[in-house]
């Protein structure tokens, strides 16, 4: 074991999340950043329509506003004591990070420019308010640049290009993490008194998906063979307007900024489906009417897509006809520099992989799978919690896209993840602190690196007949197509025993280079040993969950059914089979109520 | 289509020095050239290494020299190449192994320009956010686009010559600060930059620009910056 | 949003930079160059070079206003070459054209020849002393200027040896 | 491990480059050519003698003239183009523009300049 680091405080991921946390257990605590990526390679860095508080520097708002649609927009599965902490939390959080030279577009007083986004509205009125603080259309981009260049600033140690492989464990506590660097292949343990996990989410293993390469779900699947359960897992994103075929994302702030969905016939179909907030409803309900749009045969050309359309004559049109006005009470309109002002990566992706200028031509959209409700389990300070009755696992801590906390229950609002990743990285990585601080060094076992080590050998002698590339894109299709947008029992079950087949069949890849530096093939495979163990976990749990509720719809259950199932669901792994648990949803303030928009 | 594509190859634990296999796979006009490497690493030759993650230019992973020029493989097309491509590491960096270089020098590069905020002065007594004009906000609107991608630095003539020199990304950066009107170090840049390694370095010759997969004015951006150390103005 | 109009100083703005400050003379000596040589071409056609002499013989009074280059081509007299104005006119474009270039041969040596392991060859003098007066007096003020700083005098002595790529 | 960082040349001179890259590389030629011609030249009137008449020879031979005047034109013309746009850096959004200018002044002017040099040395 030559390669051994100590620290008291570990993290795993340098996006968004992961950067918060090593910020603030720098300060109190000898800290490292482990990456697989270089940290502005995070995914943090895709987001792009803005991040929410209630600053109310355009018009009336509130933290319990914010809270109220949050908890309506989570169909009524987020606890609510951890959203009235985020939402209460959100101001503060976001002028740190104007304080700390995020540089936020801005309003004519000077102030942070806002703008509305799906599901954020005036609890008074019903109206959207502006609540979504916004850097252009690269609002995670500036997030994760300034976390990370602040974290040079305050010379935080990083391990870049390094791969965590596996969470050690040592009398039912933390005690660090195996990695490999990605540079030399070689292993390095992580001796740490406490591990903040933040990897990210697992969108890969769908089809079509804005999400990165990177998305695997390496976290939660690390975690779940280390016996620690998986929240929610049935719950996932599938935003509405993702490029055809791409999946690349376009912003919900297209439809903030006046933008309308458009069937193959020309009609505008929102108003159908949420006759108040239309275009601005919240995802869910809008890929459904997408989809719905589509079986029944008013896609574009009978293909699987609809327009999206932020052309200046259709946007103008369609505000006049809402009475939507700007804040001085004059009638709103657009003009196409101010789309491009706006929207400049937007008009950008469009041009360079469709060919299409948004400002003259409406954008071919189809849903893609998005973003992780469900993950790791923790309680509003990040720590990780195993059970029905939140018992924490000592050292051991979650944040971001991987953690479960849960504050977007069965669905989130947009610009609530990167508010999450700010507010729980920084309480996650100020408890770490401060439990490193009174605790001392587990024990490390002689045989850390075993596990890791027995994984990759595995890879490398695997028989070889068959495809790691085959094996994923199967993996993906039957993901996309049976666990996606609309679910059913039959094509599950079916859906189900895929992914098991091809657990079975991933135990014959071999792995053809057999270097060690940047041996990116091997990675890959690990990657996709991770994708198959997460796959299995939301395929059963959303199985297992015989309702509708957020992004989990299912054809056979339409209805939502807060009599048995409004509660979370915990998945864990036991002699390599999944068993389901169940935990209650914390409910302070809001009952339950049908969520119309 | 049938795509011939001559990749760089370069195996650090086998070869002395690079060479190039050329591949000849079907392809979609409106594939990425990532996708074709993706391809050749999935069903080809697994060995094949090359950096990517958001797979849609936004995270600066995987700049190479597509047909001789600096490019991010996930954002250009078949249909812009052509049927004939050649993929080759960025140049100026020590390449580690195929199409992967060694970044270490670029970001120790950009960390030499203070890339933080920097404001030691009290913040507003409300606790609110430092007041800026959409103007004052617009002035380095460009330069925050950057994603620290090295397209620019290792498509510089200078930079090839000299790895001392900062490149252009750092000073993009450091203009993204110089011009930020709430910070405070404008001088502390300015002064590194008059360095030796600085902007003497920068001959105009625009290669940068061309590169910028994120259509940042690079030179412009650093030519604001030389003016900004002879006339002392930071507006 | 107070704007705060600053202006650095010269040693706030890094304008001390021997780099920094040539780089800003380059520019200036090349637009000095062109009022110069501008001057030396009117001059020149003004004094009647049109019927005296051929379009190069003019080209080469305007880029070098030397009595030298009248000399060797065919005029009667070449007095009116001689005196103080084109004497100065002349020195000062010498000046700056040799001053320029000679900083621009330095940066070009610095990109592309290493200095530290660069033979001990020629030096700067053997290069230059043998010049007439200005161009000795200018090679030794950039001379002067090089031996300031170890770097560039390295690069210097560089500059007459091998190519040696880093 | 791994290759070093080895920016050759022909590698460097390779790079598919923008317009701009052209009158580079011209614009270093041209200041080479002239910085060293012209010491050489300089050199050679004052050595003198048989050896001196050989390297003015070279001088006075009408490819070299081209060769030199091409130097002194473009980088002359280039050089202004360099110092108007480094002073004012907000006319770099036209660079594109200034480098056709640029064309369009220095190709008659060599052009013409070509044909005296060239017709000079037919004729005389
Ligand atoms: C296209 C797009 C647009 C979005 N827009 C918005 C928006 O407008 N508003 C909003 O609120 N949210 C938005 N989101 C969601 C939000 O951006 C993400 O949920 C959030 O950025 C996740 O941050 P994170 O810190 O959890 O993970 P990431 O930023 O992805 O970071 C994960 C980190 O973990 C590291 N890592 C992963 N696995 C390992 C391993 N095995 N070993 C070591 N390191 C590892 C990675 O290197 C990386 O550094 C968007 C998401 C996408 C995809
Ligand atoms: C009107 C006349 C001239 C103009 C306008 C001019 C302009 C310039 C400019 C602007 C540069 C800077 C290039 C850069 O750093 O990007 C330069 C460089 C240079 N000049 Fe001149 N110059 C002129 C005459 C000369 C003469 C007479 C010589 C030779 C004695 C010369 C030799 C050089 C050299 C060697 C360089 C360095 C080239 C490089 O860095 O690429 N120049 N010139
Ligand atoms: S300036 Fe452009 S090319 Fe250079 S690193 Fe930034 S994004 Fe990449
Ligand atoms: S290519 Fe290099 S020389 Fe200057 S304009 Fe760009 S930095
Ligand atoms: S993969 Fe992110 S920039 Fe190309």
């Amino acid at each position: 074991m030559a390669n051994v680091h100590q620290f008291d405080v570990v993290v795993v991921g340098a996006g968004g999340a992961g950067l918060m946390a090593g910020l603030y257990a720098s300060r109190g605590a000898k800290t490292a950043v482990i990456s697989k990526l270089y940290p502005t390679r995070s995914h943090t860095g895709a987001a792009q329509g803005g991040i929410s508080a209630a600053l109310g520097n355009y018009e009336e708002d509130k933290p319990e506003w914010h809270t109220y649609d949050t908890v309506k927009g989570s169909d009524y599965l987020g606890d609510q004591d951890a959203i009235e902490f985020m939402c209460s939390e959100a101001i503060d959080a976001v002028l740190e990070l104007e304080h700390m030279g995020l540089p936020f577009d801005r309003t004519h007083e000077g102030r942070i420019s806002q703008r509305p986004f799906g599901g954020h509205t005036n609890n008074e009125t019903g109206k959207p308010v502006r609540r979504a603080c916004h850097a252009a259309d690269r609002t995670g981009h500036m997030i994760l640049q300034t976390l990370y260049q602040q974290c040079l600033k305050n010379k935080v140690n990083f391990f870049d290009e390094y791969q965590v492989l596996d969470f050690i464990l040592v009398n039912g506590r933390a005690a660090g993490v195996v990695a490999v660097e990605l540079a030399t292949g070689e292993l390095h343990t992580f001796h740490a008194k406490a591990v903040i996990f933040a990897t990210g989410g697992h969108g890969r293993i769908f089809e079509v998906t804005s999400n990165a390469y990177a998305y695997t779900g390496d976290g939660a699947a690390i975690l779940l063979r280390r016996g620690i359960p998986l929240e929610d897992m049935e719950f996932f994103q599938f935003h509405p307007t993702g490029i055809y075929k791409l999946g690349i994302l376009i912003t919900e702030g297209v439809r903030g900024e006046g933008g309308i969905l458009i069937n193959g016939q020309g009609e505008r179909f929102m108003p159908k489906y949420a006759p108040a907030v239309k275009d601005l409803a919240s995802r869910d309900v809008i890929s459904r009417a997408i989809y719905t749009e589509i079986r029944e045969g008013r896609g574009v050309n009978g293909q699987n897509y609809v327009y999206l359309d932020v052309r200046p004559e259709s946007v103008n049109r369609y505000a006049a006809m809402d009475g939507r006005t700007n804040p001085d009470g004059s009638p709103y309109t657009i003009t196409g520099e101010q789309v491009l002002a706006k929207l400049p990566d937007i008009i950008d992706f469009c041009r360079v992989y469709l060919g299409v200028d948004p400002v003259t031509q409406m954008m071919p959209i189809q849903p893609t799978a998005h973003y992780t409700m469900g993950g790791i389990p923790t309680n509003k300070y990040g720590e990780v919690v195993v059970d029905d009755k939140d018992t924490i696992f000592p050292g051991l801590y979650a944040a971001g896209e991987c953690a479960c906390v849960s504050v977007h229950g069965a669905n989130r609002l947009g610009t609530n993840s990167l508010l999450d990743l700010v507010v729980f990285g920084k309480h996650a990585g100020l408890k770490a602190a401060e439990y490193a601080k009174h605790t001392d060094f587990e024990k490390l076992p002689g045989d850390a690196e075993s596990t890791a080590r027995s994984a990759f050998d595995a890879l490398r002698n695997g028989s070889g007949r068959e495809n790691a590339f085959d094996i994923s894109n199967e993996l993906k299709k039957v993901m996309f197509e049976d666990v996606g947008i609309y679910r059913n029992e039959k094509d599950m079950t079916a859906a189900l025993e895929k992914v098991r087949e091809l657990q079975r069949r991933f135990k014959d890849v071999g792995v053809n280079d057999t270097g060690r530096i940047f041996n990116t093939e091997l990675l890959n495979a690990w990657e996709l040993g991770n994708m198959l163990e997460v796959a299995e976990t939301v395929a059963v749990g959303a199985l297992n969950r015989k309702e509708s509720r957020g992004g989990h719809s299912r054809e056979d259950y339409p209805e939502r059914d807060d009599q048995n199932w409004l509660k979370h669901s915990l998945i864990t792994k036991k002699d390599g089979r999944l068993e389901i648990g169940y935990k209650p949803v914390v409910i302070t303030k809001y009952q339950p109520k049908a969520r119309v928009y | 289509m049938e795509v011939t594509i001559k990749i760089f190859r370069y195996n650090p634990e086998k070869d002395q020095r690079g060479n190039y296999v050329t591949y000849k796979v079907e392809a979609h006009e409106n594939d990425r050239v990532l996708d074709v490497l993706e391809y050749i690493k999935g069903k080809i030759d697994g060995a094949l290494s090359f950096r990517r993650s958001c797979a849609h230019g936004v995270c600066g992973s995987d700049a190479m020299r597509i047909n001789g020029r600096n490019m991010l493989a996930c954002k250009v097309l078949i249909r812009d190449v052509g049927a004939n491509i050649t993929v080759e590491p960025i140049l100026g960096l020590p390449i580690k192994k195929d199409l992967i270089v060694d970044m270490e020098p670029f970001f120790d590069n950009y960390k030499k320009v203070l890339p933080y905020f920097i404001n030691d002065s009290p913040l507003p007594a409300d606790g609110r956010e430092r007041l800026q004009s959409p103007e004052e906000r617009a002035r380095f609107d460009e330069t925050t686009k950057c994603i620290l991608c090295a397209a620019c630095t290792t498509s510089c003539p200078s930079y090839w010559a000299n790895g001392e020199y900062y490149g252009p990304a750092a000073i993009v950066n450091a203009h993204r600060f110089i011009f930020d009107s709430r910070d405070e170090a404008a001088d502390q840049r300015l002064q590194i930059l008059a360095e030796t390694d600085g902007i003497a370095r920068c001959h105009t010759a625009y290669n940068c620009t061309e590169a910028c997969p994120r259509e940042i004015k690079v030179t412009k951006a650093i030519g604001e910056v030389k003016m900004a150390i002879m006339t002392g103005k930071l507006d | 949003m107070a704007k705060k109009s600053r202006t650095l100083s010269l040693k706030e703005r890094g304008l001390t930079n021997f780099e920094a400050i040539m780089w800003l003379f380059t520019r200036l000596s090349a637009l000095g160059m062109y009022a110069l040589i501008l001057f030396a071409l009117i001059g020149a056609l003004v004094m009647g070079a049109r019927n005296n002499m051929n379009f190069a013989d003019v080209m080469r009074w305007a880029f070098m206003p030397n009595v030298s280059h009248v000399q060797s081509t065919d005029l009667q007299s070449t007095d009116a070459w001689a005196t103080p104005l084109w004497r100065l006119t002349a020195s000062a474009l010498l000046l700056l054209a040799a001053a320029h270039g000679v900083h621009g041969l330095v940066v070009i040596a610095d990109d592309y020849i290493a200095g530290a392991r660069a033979q001990h060859c020629a030096s700067v003098e053997h290069c230059f002393s043998g010049c007439d007066e200005p161009h000795g007096f200018v090679a030794h003020l950039d001379f002067v200027n090089l031996t300031m700083d170890d770097r560039r005098w390295t690069m210097f002595h560089g500059l007459s040896s091998i190519v040696y790529r880093r | 491990m791994g290759l070093k960082r080895d920016v050759s040349l022909s590698a460097g001179l390779r790079y598919r480059g923008p317009a701009a890259y052209l009158t580079y590389i011209l614009h270093r030629i041209g200041g080479l050519g002239m910085g060293i011609f012209i010491a050489v030249h300089i050199l050679a009137s004052f050595v003198g003698g048989r050896f001196g008449g050989i390297l003015n020879g070279i001088y006075e031979n009408w490819a070299f003239q081209i060769f030199i005047f091409f130097c002194a034109l473009f980088h002359a013309i280039n050089g202004l183009r360099i110092t108007i746009l480094d002073l004012f850096p907000k006319l770099l959004d036209y660079h594109v523009e200034a480098i056709w200018i640029e064309w369009a002044v220095f190709i008659p002017l060599f052009g013409v300049s070509v044909f005296v040099i060239v017709s000079t040395a037919l004729g005389g």
